[in-house]
Protein backbone atom coordinates (compact mmCIF):
# COMPACT_ATOMS: atom_id res chain seq x y z
CA UNK A 1 0.00 0.00 0.00
CA UNK A 2 1.21 3.33 -0.63
CA UNK A 3 -0.86 6.34 -0.28
CA UNK A 4 -0.67 10.28 0.02
CA UNK A 5 -3.46 11.33 2.30
CA UNK A 6 -4.88 15.04 3.51
CA UNK A 7 -6.49 12.72 6.30
CA UNK A 8 -5.01 11.33 9.90
CA UNK A 9 -2.45 8.42 9.20
CA UNK A 10 -3.62 5.66 11.02
CA UNK A 11 -0.34 4.39 12.12
CA UNK A 12 -2.07 0.62 12.81
CA UNK A 13 -3.67 0.26 9.80
CA UNK A 14 0.00 0.95 7.85
CA UNK A 15 1.17 -1.91 10.58
CA UNK A 16 -1.01 -4.54 9.71
CA UNK A 17 -1.38 -3.79 6.07
CA UNK A 18 3.01 -4.57 6.33
CA UNK A 19 2.82 -7.70 8.34
CA UNK A 20 3.19 -11.27 7.21
CA UNK A 21 2.66 -14.63 8.74
CA UNK A 22 5.53 -15.44 7.48
CA UNK A 23 7.59 -12.28 8.81
CA UNK A 24 8.68 -12.40 12.44
CA UNK A 25 9.88 -8.89 12.42
CA UNK A 26 8.36 -5.73 11.54
CA UNK A 27 10.12 -2.11 11.98
CA UNK A 28 7.89 1.14 11.45
CA UNK A 29 9.20 4.58 11.10
CA UNK A 30 7.02 7.03 12.20
CA UNK A 31 8.07 10.89 11.21
CA UNK A 32 5.76 13.32 13.07
CA UNK A 33 6.06 16.75 13.26
CA UNK A 34 8.39 18.49 16.42
CA UNK A 35 7.27 21.87 18.00
CA UNK A 36 10.30 23.10 18.02
CA UNK A 37 12.35 22.95 15.11
CA UNK A 38 15.28 24.57 14.61
CA UNK A 39 14.75 26.76 17.76
CA UNK A 40 11.77 28.50 16.73
CA UNK A 41 8.26 27.38 17.94
CA UNK A 42 6.69 25.63 15.65
CA UNK A 43 2.96 26.79 14.19
CA UNK A 44 1.90 24.44 11.89
CA UNK A 45 3.42 22.32 8.82
CA UNK A 46 1.80 22.43 5.47
CA UNK A 47 2.69 19.73 3.48
CA UNK A 48 1.93 19.25 -0.34
CA UNK A 49 2.88 16.61 -2.89
CA UNK A 50 3.39 16.08 -6.85
CA UNK A 51 0.68 12.95 -6.18
CA UNK A 52 1.20 10.81 -9.19
CA UNK A 53 5.14 11.40 -9.27
CA UNK A 54 5.53 10.84 -5.83
CA UNK A 55 3.44 7.45 -5.65
CA UNK A 56 5.41 6.43 -8.79
CA UNK A 57 8.97 7.40 -6.79
CA UNK A 58 8.09 5.38 -3.63
CA UNK A 59 6.91 2.32 -5.79
CA UNK A 60 10.45 2.21 -6.84
CA UNK A 61 12.05 2.83 -3.85
CA UNK A 62 10.05 -0.17 -2.00
CA UNK A 63 10.45 -2.43 -4.96
CA UNK A 64 14.10 -2.36 -4.48
CA UNK A 65 13.94 -2.67 -0.71
CA UNK A 66 11.68 -5.63 -1.11
CA UNK A 67 13.90 -7.09 -3.91
CA UNK A 68 17.50 -6.65 -1.27
CA UNK A 69 15.93 -7.31 1.86
CA UNK A 70 13.46 -9.42 0.85
CA UNK A 71 10.45 -8.16 2.53
CA UNK A 72 7.57 -9.68 3.05
CA UNK A 73 5.43 -7.31 3.70
CA UNK A 74 5.77 -3.00 3.39
CA UNK A 75 3.22 -0.06 3.18
CA UNK A 76 4.27 3.85 3.30
CA UNK A 77 1.24 6.72 4.13
CA UNK A 78 2.34 10.02 3.79
CA UNK A 79 -0.20 13.13 4.79
CA UNK A 80 -0.79 16.55 2.68
CA UNK A 81 -2.34 19.48 3.95
CA UNK A 82 -2.01 21.36 7.35
CA UNK A 83 -0.20 19.42 10.05
CA UNK A 84 0.26 20.49 13.83
CA UNK A 85 2.72 19.82 16.21
CA UNK A 86 2.42 16.02 17.67
CA UNK A 87 0.87 14.76 14.09
CA UNK A 88 1.82 12.25 11.84
CA UNK A 89 3.31 13.16 8.60
CA UNK A 90 5.01 9.66 7.36
CA UNK A 91 4.79 5.89 8.47
CA UNK A 92 7.10 3.51 7.11
CA UNK A 93 6.08 -0.03 8.01
CA UNK A 94 7.92 -3.42 6.71
CA UNK A 95 8.06 -6.99 7.69
CA UNK A 96 10.88 -9.47 6.86
CA UNK A 97 11.78 -12.41 8.31
CA UNK A 98 14.50 -11.44 10.79
CA UNK A 99 14.83 -7.76 12.28
CA UNK A 100 17.87 -6.87 10.95
CA UNK A 101 16.80 -7.08 7.48
CA UNK A 102 13.70 -4.71 9.16
CA UNK A 103 15.67 -2.37 10.35
CA UNK A 104 17.84 -1.49 7.27
CA UNK A 105 15.01 -2.14 4.82
CA UNK A 106 13.19 0.64 6.59
CA UNK A 107 16.12 3.29 7.10
CA UNK A 108 16.73 2.93 3.73
CA UNK A 109 13.12 3.72 2.55
CA UNK A 110 12.72 6.77 4.17
CA UNK A 111 15.77 8.08 3.76
CA UNK A 112 15.03 7.51 -0.30
CA UNK A 113 11.82 9.40 0.30
CA UNK A 114 13.08 12.38 2.16
CA UNK A 115 16.29 12.56 -0.84
CA UNK A 116 13.79 11.89 -4.00
CA UNK A 117 10.10 11.75 -3.55
CA UNK A 118 8.55 14.86 -4.93
CA UNK A 119 6.38 16.41 -1.26
CA UNK A 120 7.34 19.63 0.26
CA UNK A 121 6.93 20.79 3.24
CA UNK A 122 6.72 24.41 4.56
CA UNK A 123 7.12 25.51 8.29
CA UNK A 124 4.83 28.42 9.45
CA UNK A 125 6.56 29.77 12.84
CA UNK A 126 5.81 32.26 14.97
CA UNK A 127 7.26 35.01 13.01
CA UNK A 128 7.66 33.95 9.55
CA UNK A 129 7.73 30.61 7.30
CA UNK A 130 9.77 28.89 5.10
CA UNK A 131 9.93 25.81 2.90
CA UNK A 132 12.30 23.69 4.23
CA UNK A 133 15.71 22.98 2.32
CA UNK A 134 14.44 24.74 -0.55
CA UNK A 135 17.53 27.84 -0.38
CA UNK A 136 21.22 27.55 -0.07
CA UNK A 137 21.77 29.68 2.93
CA UNK A 138 19.24 27.46 5.63
CA UNK A 139 21.64 25.03 7.48
CA UNK A 140 18.76 22.22 8.39
CA UNK A 141 18.56 19.38 9.82
CA UNK A 142 15.39 17.59 8.91
CA UNK A 143 14.32 14.49 11.33
CA UNK B 1 13.29 27.58 -33.08
CA UNK B 2 9.42 27.26 -33.33
CA UNK B 3 7.73 28.25 -30.20
CA UNK B 4 5.33 26.27 -28.13
CA UNK B 5 2.47 26.22 -25.64
CA UNK B 6 3.91 24.33 -22.56
CA UNK B 7 2.12 23.23 -19.58
CA UNK B 8 3.67 23.58 -16.54
CA UNK B 9 2.92 22.13 -12.79
CA UNK B 10 5.22 23.69 -10.28
CA UNK B 11 5.27 22.66 -6.45
CA UNK B 12 6.11 24.26 -3.14
CA UNK B 13 8.12 27.34 -3.34
CA UNK B 14 8.18 27.00 -7.05
CA UNK B 15 4.66 27.24 -7.42
CA UNK B 16 4.84 30.31 -5.40
CA UNK B 17 7.67 31.67 -7.67
CA UNK B 18 5.34 31.12 -10.55
CA UNK B 19 2.02 32.25 -8.78
CA UNK B 20 0.28 29.09 -9.85
CA UNK B 21 0.31 25.04 -9.54
CA UNK B 22 -0.75 25.45 -13.39
CA UNK B 23 1.15 27.67 -15.87
CA UNK B 24 1.20 27.82 -19.50
CA UNK B 25 4.62 29.40 -21.46
CA UNK B 26 5.27 29.85 -24.63
CA UNK B 27 8.61 28.51 -25.28
CA UNK B 28 11.30 27.50 -27.83
CA UNK B 29 12.88 24.94 -25.80
CA UNK B 30 13.50 21.47 -27.02
CA UNK B 31 14.93 19.73 -24.68
CA UNK B 32 15.07 20.02 -20.77
CA UNK B 33 18.36 22.04 -20.32
CA UNK B 34 16.61 24.69 -22.77
CA UNK B 35 13.49 24.96 -20.26
CA UNK B 36 15.45 25.55 -17.43
CA UNK B 37 17.97 28.34 -18.78
CA UNK B 38 14.71 29.63 -19.86
CA UNK B 39 12.93 29.31 -16.75
CA UNK B 40 15.56 31.02 -14.43
CA UNK B 41 15.31 33.81 -16.90
CA UNK B 42 11.70 34.29 -17.04
CA UNK B 43 11.44 33.77 -12.90
CA UNK B 44 14.87 35.17 -11.35
CA UNK B 45 13.89 34.14 -7.74
CA UNK B 46 14.43 30.45 -9.09
CA UNK B 47 18.27 30.91 -9.31
CA UNK B 48 17.99 31.52 -5.38
CA UNK B 49 16.63 27.62 -4.60
CA UNK B 50 19.85 25.32 -3.96
CA UNK B 51 18.87 23.39 -7.10
CA UNK B 52 15.67 22.62 -9.06
CA UNK B 53 14.63 19.01 -11.17
CA UNK B 54 12.37 18.96 -13.89
CA UNK B 55 10.33 16.02 -14.40
CA UNK B 56 8.40 14.52 -17.40
CA UNK B 57 5.91 12.57 -17.42
CA UNK B 58 6.32 11.79 -13.80
CA UNK B 59 9.85 10.87 -13.83
CA UNK B 60 13.05 13.33 -13.33
CA UNK B 61 14.48 14.15 -16.50
CA UNK B 62 18.09 14.33 -17.64
CA UNK B 63 19.13 17.59 -19.19
CA UNK B 64 18.97 15.94 -22.61
CA UNK B 65 15.69 14.61 -22.55
CA UNK B 66 13.16 16.37 -25.73
CA UNK B 67 9.95 17.80 -24.54
CA UNK B 68 6.55 17.73 -26.60
CA UNK B 69 3.61 19.57 -26.40
CA UNK B 70 2.16 16.65 -24.64
CA UNK B 71 4.46 15.98 -22.07
CA UNK B 72 3.35 16.43 -18.42
CA UNK B 73 6.40 18.61 -16.97
CA UNK B 74 6.56 19.86 -13.81
CA UNK B 75 9.15 21.69 -11.63
CA UNK B 76 10.33 19.82 -8.81
CA UNK B 77 12.48 22.47 -6.18
CA UNK B 78 14.00 20.35 -3.65
CA UNK B 79 11.92 17.75 -2.02
CA UNK B 80 11.44 17.97 2.07
CA UNK B 81 9.35 15.27 2.44
CA UNK B 82 8.77 13.16 5.55
CA UNK C 1 6.94 2.12 30.16
CA UNK C 2 8.33 -1.70 30.68
CA UNK C 3 5.62 -4.41 30.74
CA UNK C 4 5.55 -7.83 30.81
CA UNK C 5 2.23 -9.35 29.98
CA UNK C 6 0.07 -12.48 29.27
CA UNK C 7 -2.64 -10.28 27.68
CA UNK C 8 -1.92 -9.35 23.86
CA UNK C 9 0.35 -6.37 23.35
CA UNK C 10 -1.55 -3.04 22.09
CA UNK C 11 0.78 -2.20 19.39
CA UNK C 12 -0.46 1.73 19.23
CA UNK C 13 -0.36 2.12 23.05
CA UNK C 14 3.37 1.43 23.33
CA UNK C 15 3.68 3.48 20.45
CA UNK C 16 1.74 6.61 21.86
CA UNK C 17 3.70 5.84 25.31
CA UNK C 18 6.93 6.52 23.58
CA UNK C 19 6.13 9.36 21.48
CA UNK C 20 7.15 13.09 22.44
CA UNK C 21 6.26 16.42 20.94
CA UNK C 22 9.28 17.64 20.65
CA UNK C 23 10.57 14.85 18.83
CA UNK C 24 10.31 14.57 14.94
CA UNK C 25 10.60 10.73 14.72
CA UNK C 26 9.44 7.05 16.32
CA UNK C 27 10.99 4.15 15.35
CA UNK C 28 8.78 0.95 16.66
CA UNK C 29 10.13 -2.62 16.62
CA UNK C 30 7.42 -5.65 16.72
CA UNK C 31 8.46 -9.21 17.14
CA UNK C 32 5.98 -11.45 15.86
CA UNK C 33 5.79 -15.18 15.81
CA UNK C 34 6.58 -17.10 12.52
CA UNK C 35 4.29 -19.36 11.43
CA UNK C 36 7.63 -21.49 9.43
CA UNK C 37 10.86 -21.23 11.88
CA UNK C 38 13.36 -23.18 11.35
CA UNK C 39 11.68 -25.17 8.25
CA UNK C 40 9.31 -26.09 10.86
CA UNK C 41 6.06 -25.88 10.84
CA UNK C 42 5.21 -23.86 14.10
CA UNK C 43 1.79 -24.57 16.38
CA UNK C 44 2.61 -22.50 19.10
CA UNK C 45 5.22 -20.74 21.40
CA UNK C 46 5.32 -20.77 24.78
CA UNK C 47 7.14 -17.63 26.22
CA UNK C 48 8.03 -17.60 30.13
CA UNK C 49 10.02 -14.57 32.19
CA UNK C 50 11.97 -14.09 35.09
CA UNK C 51 9.95 -11.17 36.10
CA UNK C 52 11.06 -8.68 38.23
CA UNK C 53 14.76 -9.16 36.97
CA UNK C 54 13.55 -8.98 33.33
CA UNK C 55 11.81 -5.52 34.11
CA UNK C 56 15.49 -4.14 35.63
CA UNK C 57 17.73 -5.86 32.78
CA UNK C 58 15.19 -3.85 30.70
CA UNK C 59 15.61 -1.05 32.25
CA UNK C 60 19.29 -1.23 32.20
CA UNK C 61 19.53 -1.37 28.58
CA UNK C 62 16.68 1.74 28.11
CA UNK C 63 18.81 4.11 30.59
CA UNK C 64 21.94 3.26 28.57
CA UNK C 65 20.10 3.83 25.27
CA UNK C 66 18.33 6.76 26.42
CA UNK C 67 21.89 8.37 27.56
CA UNK C 68 23.76 7.43 24.08
CA UNK C 69 21.26 8.90 21.46
CA UNK C 70 19.01 11.32 23.60
CA UNK C 71 15.76 9.53 23.83
CA UNK C 72 12.72 11.61 24.43
CA UNK C 73 10.23 8.74 25.17
CA UNK C 74 10.35 5.02 24.89
CA UNK C 75 8.31 1.91 26.14
CA UNK C 76 8.88 -1.69 25.95
CA UNK C 77 5.94 -4.16 26.28
CA UNK C 78 7.08 -8.79 26.04
CA UNK C 79 4.58 -11.31 26.04
CA UNK C 80 4.42 -14.25 28.00
CA UNK C 81 2.32 -17.30 27.70
CA UNK C 82 0.83 -18.93 24.91
CA UNK C 83 1.56 -17.41 21.76
CA UNK C 84 0.40 -18.39 17.73
CA UNK C 85 1.72 -17.53 14.76
CA UNK C 86 0.91 -14.27 13.82
CA UNK C 87 0.94 -12.95 17.32
CA UNK C 88 2.88 -10.11 18.33
CA UNK C 89 6.02 -10.96 21.11
CA UNK C 90 7.64 -7.39 21.95
CA UNK C 91 7.03 -4.14 21.01
CA UNK C 92 10.32 -1.45 21.27
CA UNK C 93 9.20 2.05 20.93
CA UNK C 94 11.52 5.20 21.35
CA UNK C 95 11.26 8.79 19.83
CA UNK C 96 14.33 11.01 19.07
CA UNK C 97 14.55 14.02 17.71
CA UNK C 98 15.89 12.94 14.44
CA UNK C 99 15.66 9.57 12.59
CA UNK C 100 19.20 8.01 12.56
CA UNK C 101 19.27 8.05 16.36
CA UNK C 102 15.94 6.60 16.74
CA UNK C 103 16.99 3.18 14.04
CA UNK C 104 19.89 2.99 15.90
CA UNK C 105 18.30 3.19 19.85
CA UNK C 106 15.77 0.79 18.71
CA UNK C 107 17.59 -1.77 17.32
CA UNK C 108 20.07 -1.43 20.17
CA UNK C 109 17.89 -2.62 22.75
CA UNK C 110 15.88 -4.99 21.00
CA UNK C 111 19.64 -6.92 20.22
CA UNK C 112 20.17 -6.35 24.03
CA UNK C 113 17.28 -7.65 24.75
CA UNK C 114 17.36 -10.73 22.79
CA UNK C 115 20.97 -11.46 24.38
CA UNK C 116 20.79 -10.15 27.69
CA UNK C 117 17.17 -10.57 29.08
CA UNK C 118 15.84 -13.60 31.38
CA UNK C 119 12.73 -14.50 28.72
CA UNK C 120 12.69 -17.83 27.28
CA UNK C 121 10.66 -19.42 24.13
CA UNK C 122 9.77 -23.15 23.38
CA UNK C 123 8.96 -23.69 20.35
CA UNK C 124 6.22 -26.51 19.68
CA UNK C 125 5.96 -27.52 16.02
CA UNK C 126 4.55 -30.48 14.43
CA UNK C 127 6.19 -33.73 15.58
CA UNK C 128 7.90 -31.71 18.90
CA UNK C 129 9.14 -29.33 21.00
CA UNK C 130 12.54 -27.40 21.67
CA UNK C 131 13.90 -24.30 23.99
CA UNK C 132 15.55 -21.78 21.58
CA UNK C 133 19.03 -21.54 22.05
CA UNK C 134 18.90 -23.57 25.07
CA UNK C 135 21.09 -26.22 23.97
CA UNK C 136 24.34 -26.10 21.34
CA UNK C 137 23.98 -28.95 18.86
CA UNK C 138 20.91 -26.64 17.72
CA UNK C 139 21.85 -24.09 14.77
CA UNK C 140 19.13 -21.32 14.95
CA UNK C 141 19.13 -18.26 13.35
CA UNK C 142 16.25 -16.38 15.18
CA UNK C 143 14.79 -13.28 14.46
CA UNK D 1 31.82 -26.29 54.55
CA UNK D 2 28.50 -26.12 56.63
CA UNK D 3 25.53 -27.16 54.85
CA UNK D 4 22.80 -24.68 54.23
CA UNK D 5 19.35 -24.64 52.76
CA UNK D 6 19.13 -22.62 50.14
CA UNK D 7 15.86 -21.95 47.76
CA UNK D 8 15.98 -21.51 43.94
CA UNK D 9 13.92 -20.44 41.08
CA UNK D 10 14.50 -22.27 37.81
CA UNK D 11 13.48 -20.93 34.12
CA UNK D 12 12.96 -21.97 30.74
CA UNK D 13 15.07 -25.62 30.03
CA UNK D 14 16.53 -25.47 33.49
CA UNK D 15 12.59 -25.63 35.44
CA UNK D 16 12.04 -28.69 33.55
CA UNK D 17 15.63 -30.53 34.16
CA UNK D 18 15.34 -29.66 37.95
CA UNK D 19 11.19 -30.28 37.70
CA UNK D 20 9.80 -27.39 39.28
CA UNK D 21 10.17 -23.12 38.96
CA UNK D 22 11.19 -23.34 43.10
CA UNK D 23 13.44 -25.96 44.43
CA UNK D 24 15.13 -26.22 47.69
CA UNK D 25 18.56 -27.99 48.06
CA UNK D 26 21.12 -28.41 50.61
CA UNK D 27 24.32 -27.22 49.61
CA UNK D 28 27.71 -26.04 51.18
CA UNK D 29 28.54 -23.84 48.41
CA UNK D 30 29.54 -20.82 49.55
CA UNK D 31 30.20 -18.85 46.32
CA UNK D 32 28.22 -18.99 42.70
CA UNK D 33 30.59 -21.02 41.45
CA UNK D 34 30.85 -23.59 43.90
CA UNK D 35 27.06 -24.17 43.43
CA UNK D 36 26.96 -24.07 39.97
CA UNK D 37 29.55 -27.35 40.07
CA UNK D 38 27.05 -28.98 42.63
CA UNK D 39 24.14 -28.12 40.30
CA UNK D 40 25.94 -29.63 36.70
CA UNK D 41 26.50 -32.91 39.42
CA UNK D 42 23.10 -33.28 40.61
CA UNK D 43 21.61 -32.41 37.82
CA UNK D 44 23.71 -33.76 34.89
CA UNK D 45 21.25 -32.66 32.23
CA UNK D 46 22.62 -28.82 32.97
CA UNK D 47 25.69 -29.99 31.33
CA UNK D 48 24.18 -30.27 27.87
CA UNK D 49 23.43 -26.76 27.47
CA UNK D 50 24.80 -24.53 26.17
CA UNK D 51 25.56 -22.05 29.19
CA UNK D 52 24.02 -21.64 32.30
CA UNK D 53 24.26 -18.08 34.10
CA UNK D 54 23.39 -17.97 38.18
CA UNK D 55 21.87 -14.71 38.89
CA UNK D 56 21.69 -13.67 42.49
CA UNK D 57 18.72 -10.95 43.12
CA UNK D 58 17.91 -10.62 40.08
CA UNK D 59 21.18 -9.56 38.62
CA UNK D 60 23.96 -11.63 36.52
CA UNK D 61 26.16 -12.77 39.08
CA UNK D 62 30.47 -13.51 39.05
CA UNK D 63 31.74 -16.92 40.06
CA UNK D 64 33.19 -15.14 43.16
CA UNK D 65 30.22 -13.67 44.43
CA UNK D 66 29.09 -15.16 47.81
CA UNK D 67 25.74 -16.55 48.43
CA UNK D 68 23.84 -16.00 51.68
CA UNK D 69 20.87 -18.21 52.61
CA UNK D 70 18.14 -14.98 52.39
CA UNK D 71 19.67 -14.44 48.40
CA UNK D 72 17.06 -14.76 45.99
CA UNK D 73 18.91 -17.38 43.61
CA UNK D 74 17.66 -18.15 39.84
CA UNK D 75 19.29 -20.61 37.28
CA UNK D 76 19.54 -18.66 33.82
CA UNK D 77 19.67 -20.66 30.76
CA UNK D 78 20.42 -19.25 27.39
CA UNK D 79 17.86 -16.26 27.01
CA UNK D 80 15.69 -16.31 23.87
CA UNK D 81 13.17 -13.61 24.29
CA UNK D 82 11.92 -11.32 21.63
Amino acid sequence: MIKITAKPIDVQKVIDTASSLGAGAVNVFIGTVRDNAHRKNVRWLEYEAYESMAVAEIRMIIEEAAHRWKLMGWAVSHRVGTLRPGEVAVVVAVSAAHRKESFEACEFIIDAIKAKVPIWKKEVFEGGEEWISANPSMVINVN
Amino acid sequence: MTERKLKLKAFGIAREILGSREVEIISSAQRVGDLRDGLLKAYPKLQGLKSFMIAVNQAYAAEDILITETDEIALIPPVSGG
